[in-house]
């Protein structure tokens, strides 16, 4: 995991390992339509971090039996490409892989609107093209494009990102590195139209008053990442780095 | 892959409006407020052979755990630090809902959040658990087991695994000239060193009241759920938001101020139990 | 498996390393409505090995094509909990338990009236919780007391013990540290009230004679573990510790 | 988990009365007495590759067995003893009733019934299995095949694995300086040292009747069944109660009585394959 | 695999290393009807690769939904017996039987008459014996038998065998020990009396000229091989060697 | 086992008639003709962190690679050669024909056959990836990842590999005294020796024509396919026919013939590909 012992992450000035501030994203990319037979499908990069969407549906169950009467049923599939990681990962599904494509359905369950369409599946395939840190927010971000791609109704587009502590200090949008060596990583999955919290997830330690103040950063960052979507949905493309 | 579960039972409309009728009321239909889990029992050294073991009664649920060690390798990457794996198993004699078959989803994650928790604060001190560094640590297998399912296997689980750590007592070694370890397990006298003690408050979201220690009726018409780690000192040590639906902001921040109180009832319940069984 | 070398098993007064005699059982406890979801339930011990059984059923086969016109279908799962053995029992189910599962499956197949639920499913789940020798048999115990404590009808209780040979003499309900040092085992189930032998193996070597001795022993042995059985049904628990 | 099969074919009950009518006579669909065998024809030597191979016929049932060896690790509480592992394939050429996929409960109850034959009675010498004690030792892999099933897998397997295992003879091997072991395949000279020959005989009870060697019409009605081994001298050296239903204390009794007696036109049926085949 | 480096595999009399010429099969032996319970079956050597062969069907497929409506759905298993090679072989299915299995069956779909059989399935199980070369193409030959043997339609039987080329030198049916230090293989599976190519495979580097001329050395043997298909459908059994 | 697919997407008659027109006419749906493929797209380094990949586009196949390395151990039988694994995934994302789960026959089939063309003409130089020849050597993983799935997927996949292994640098790295190998994957500098470079040309026969590069349609209707490998000499470097169906010996031939011109125009997108990356 590359654990850098002794290198410090937060300069003096506040800089991180890499120039941002506390409170600030990596540089962020945002693309639609870039795969032909998917229904919808959207790229998200958060610096280095990759993930590509796919949604099929609302279609007919695979396996008939699973159909539900009253609700479309959602399958969400995170899968890490075995060439995304430092070091090959088995392409067979990890414990924590399955944990997480749990996590990101219940992220999910509640925005889509699966009331519209009893008996069918709604599919999200959610690809780790490279992971440096927080793949399962953005992720989530990921997935809310491809679901707007796909037009299928949401009551609100979400977004994700994950909130960190290093060296005792609250920052935003932490990286391998960063996570490596941190105390706490805090991942947020949030609906800023409708203010619901829809992932939520604390590996490490914070006090109350970090949480409170960890949780406004994340949700401060997501309403941006929010604007982006939409953009992106009007204009295809975005990135901060052009901006 | 995770799916929408398609097997689930479908509580009546009638009974979420019972349930949440009582709630406008500050009552729950197992006779207790919103923020008081249901009765526990805690019981260390359950299973005699096991280096540690505790069975944990929440109201009708039943979880057991047993702790068994073994020397092995490290991590490459923490040559001088013991291993730690936590395991899940629901089995199906504990609930018409679960079926055999390797863990699925909700045991991978009832494992992983258990896992976390212990990992995240160094629970169990890892480094006294090397005895070559570099070469053999211990590692110890928490294997939880889940025997009756009457809602919230997170808290049950987290507090019969604490307990059990807190029960194991690792088998005496000798060091043979050749390196290997050679463990004599009808004698176990070495504690675990606790650096930690860990324990979880599952708070159901229900219409817009939070409770907490949901049962199985009360999971199955929750909104959504929320588990929060807390150490002794009311540190927040890990958070999983589980189950489908979503909180507010302040919906989440009035659960760990709830969770803070709530988990001190578990703290008493853990306390007396592994002092009495001194 | 604790091969205990060179110690005697049997001493020269007939006494076992325990301190039985040889034809006597080891403390047996039993006790019913141990568990709260399942329709029938009981906790079983022979010594320190402990086993839980329950009962689901008669229901409606999880897999339907399952389902058999003309009679219920019988599901056994005898497993071990990892931590029941000396070594961490991988939770996987190993060729042991497959076979275990199957030859107590058949030792209740021609006992449980399953032709009074045509289209059904009975399951019986079996848990060692530990164990130390004999753990087939005592699971047979514990399924014939769950199922009825679910009050599935069948045509006798039935109850089982092992009979090994350890320094050449024939030895009732052996446990662990004679198995592992034993020249015999022979696993029995047996419903006196109907006479039937439904389980028997034999894992080792025997004389004609000897196989008769021992399995009279069995028999024997049996009929005092069903009318405890009996007992428990009324009393819900029993020890022969408290006799 | 073990499941009531579900997919056996549901033998009329016309068959089931021809067969115990014929029985009430002493006769069977076979043209032969309740206690004796079927035609048997061993044949070893038939995989000219293998380090050991035995085909059996049974009737129409036929059975190949062969016998793979390797160099590997002992057990760590038998290192001066070799290991022997049995598999059985029910493999789809050999029944409608076979599908692929791993070894079934019925696969497993096959291998480890003839496993525990030779094992508990030390049929082949372990000891004499050991290269370097405690690093090195042979690894005999018996491999069961059926070929073809009309009943009574067990009786045909166990005769095959015996005489496929006196048929096997070790590579030559060479030891390098670093203790690794170098095989050459092309050369097998040296026989398994083989301590005691071990038989089953299958006995299914069929109304009140018992009869040797079931085929498979017979298993299929039978109550249940009975396998027994036997060694050279008539001592049991393991028992199978296999299928369902029960037999009482007498039956037992009497088919091993029965058993002993049949048994010995198997071991007939080995010692002329084996010696003929020198 | 035995590659035996230094050693000449052709002498200079144009003599392979067990004395075959560069067009020679090794001796070939057919039968049919080797077993009782599939409807049709054959073994087939070519030297000491031997290959057993039943077919069943038409049948009602196993899974149900898998049917076909408008043709025979076909099975094809392409399995290794663990004492087949020099080493054990697990008998679990490798990643190269999945691929034989895969190109065997797709050699006999357009061969099979499959559209008299909607809605059954038809299934070739094959099982290699004794591995030494050619297992493949053997197998083809002995798959053709069985299906003709169970008297399933065909437009024309089928059989393989493999060219390979060693020392420079194009050689046909390679053994085991060819194969190991040859430059090329190519298994070719072939209907003559329709002049179909049914599998076509080549691992290893030919040039244009060597690949017309390998593959009408395969085309002429295998007229041979399938003019003893049908002598032995005949006479139910067949040896070169008695030739 | 290797089954009729029953999944496929049935094709309209009409569908196919219309190919067939087209065909006669020297034409295709894609507006091309029968000896080209659709336009190429090579891109390299496309993965940062992985130490070789490219993303290839054929039409509207899209295909990534990606290559990881390690160190590990050498077959035994080829002590001084590196080890190269080819694994190829059809996740779900790229198609409605693809579920999730481990790779079928199809995913294993264009795994093989592109490791074969790398194998059989030692493309990548395997004897310079020994690091401490019979002990420790590089392993090359090299990972198919096909995320839309419009026909051809084995010429698409053949390009992407070639150009990530023409892409892949190996980590620096540390021999430690032990022998241990400490890899510094932050300095990749060691380009891979690439030998030989190989691609592959698919043909479809529908009906009497023979088309290069058939999009998912033409293969859907295609009556069978030959994909054939070729070096930059013109060689022929390996062969499958693949899918059900048949060809002649003339179409054989004249497949092998249009290859060796269609695969000039492959090597051509790679050559641009992989120079103008420097």
């Amino acid at each position: 995991m590359g654990k850098a012992i002794g290198v410090k992450l937060i300069d003096e000035l506040g800089r991180r390992h890499d120039g941002r501030l506390p409170d600030q994203m990596r540089p962020v990319k945002m693309r639609i339509n870039v795969l032909e037979n998917a229904d919808g499908s959207a790229l998200v990069e958060y610096g280095r971090t990759r993930i590509l969407a796919a949604v099929y549906g609302p279609r007919e169950p695979v396996q008939k039996f699973m159909a539900l009467p009253d609700r479309a049923l959602l399958r969400v599939r995170y899968h890490m490409a075995p060439f995304s990681t430092e070091e090959r990962k088995s392409p067979a599904p990890s414990r924590r892989e399955i944990e997480l494509s749990k996590v990101i359905r219940e992220a999910f369950e509640d925005i889509i609107l699966v009331k519209y369409f009893p008996r069918t599946a709604i599919d999200i395939f959610l690809e780790v093209l490279q992971a440096d840190g927080g793949t399962r927010t953005a992720a989530v971000t990921a997935a809310s494009l491809a679901l707007a791609n796909a037009g299928i109704p949401m009551k609100a587009l979400v977004a994700g990102v994950a909130v960190g502590k290093i060296e005792g200090q609250l920052v935003l949008d932490v990286d391998e590195i960063e996570d490596g060596s941190g105390e706490a990583d805090m991942p947020v999955a949030y609906a800023p139209d409708i203010e619901k919290i829809t992932l939520f997830q604390l590996n490490g330690v914070l006090t109350r008053e970090e949480l409170e103040r960890g949780l406004d950063m994340a949700l401060n960052a997501i309403r941006e990442l929010v604007e982006l979507e939409k953009r992106t949905l009007k204009e295809e493309y975005v990135s901060t780095e052009e901006v | 892959m995770s799916l929408t579960p398609f097997k689930v039972p479908i509580v009546p409309e009638l009974r979420k409006n019972t349930i949440l009728s009582l709630l406008a009321k500050g009552l729950r239909t197992s006779e207790r407020d919103l923020v008081t889990p249901r009765i526990v029992r805690v019981k260390t050294g359950v299973i005699e052979r096991a280096e540690g073991s505790a069975q944990v009664e929440l109201g009708n649920t039943k979880v057991l755990v047993g702790v068994k060690t073994d020397v092995g390798a490290p991590f490459r990457d923490t040559p001088d630090e013991g291993v730690i794996t936590v395991n899940a198993e629901l089995v199906p004699l504990a609930s018409p809902l679960f079926e055999p078959g390797p863990p699925d989803e909700n045991a991978i994650e009832l494992a992983r959040v258990v896992d976390r928790s212990i990992r995240e604060t160094n629970a169990v001190d890892r480094k006294s658990l090397a005895i070559i560094p570099g070469s053999k640590v211990w590692v110890i297998h928490v294997d939880i087991y889940v025997l009756d399912h009457d809602g919230n296997l997170f808290d049950a689980s987290m507090l019969a695994t604490m307990a059990a750590l807190m029960d194991t007592k690792l088998p005496d070694y000798e060091e043979l000239e050749t390196g290997e370890i050679i463990l004599d397990r009808s004698k176990k006298t070495m504690p675990l060193k606790i650096n930690k003690k860990v324990l979880t408050v599952n708070i159901a979201k229900i219409g817009d009241y939070l409770v907490v220690d949901p049962d199985l009726d009360e999971e199955t018409v929750a909104d959504t759920r929320i588990v929060i780690a807390y150490d002794e000192e009311g540190n927040i040590v890990g958070i999983q938001k589980s189950g489908p639906g979503a909180m507010t902001r302040e919906e989440i921040l009035k659960a760990v101020d709830i969770g803070r109180e709530a988990v001190k009832i578990y703290f008493k319940s853990l306390e007396e139990a592994t002092t009495s069984a001194e």
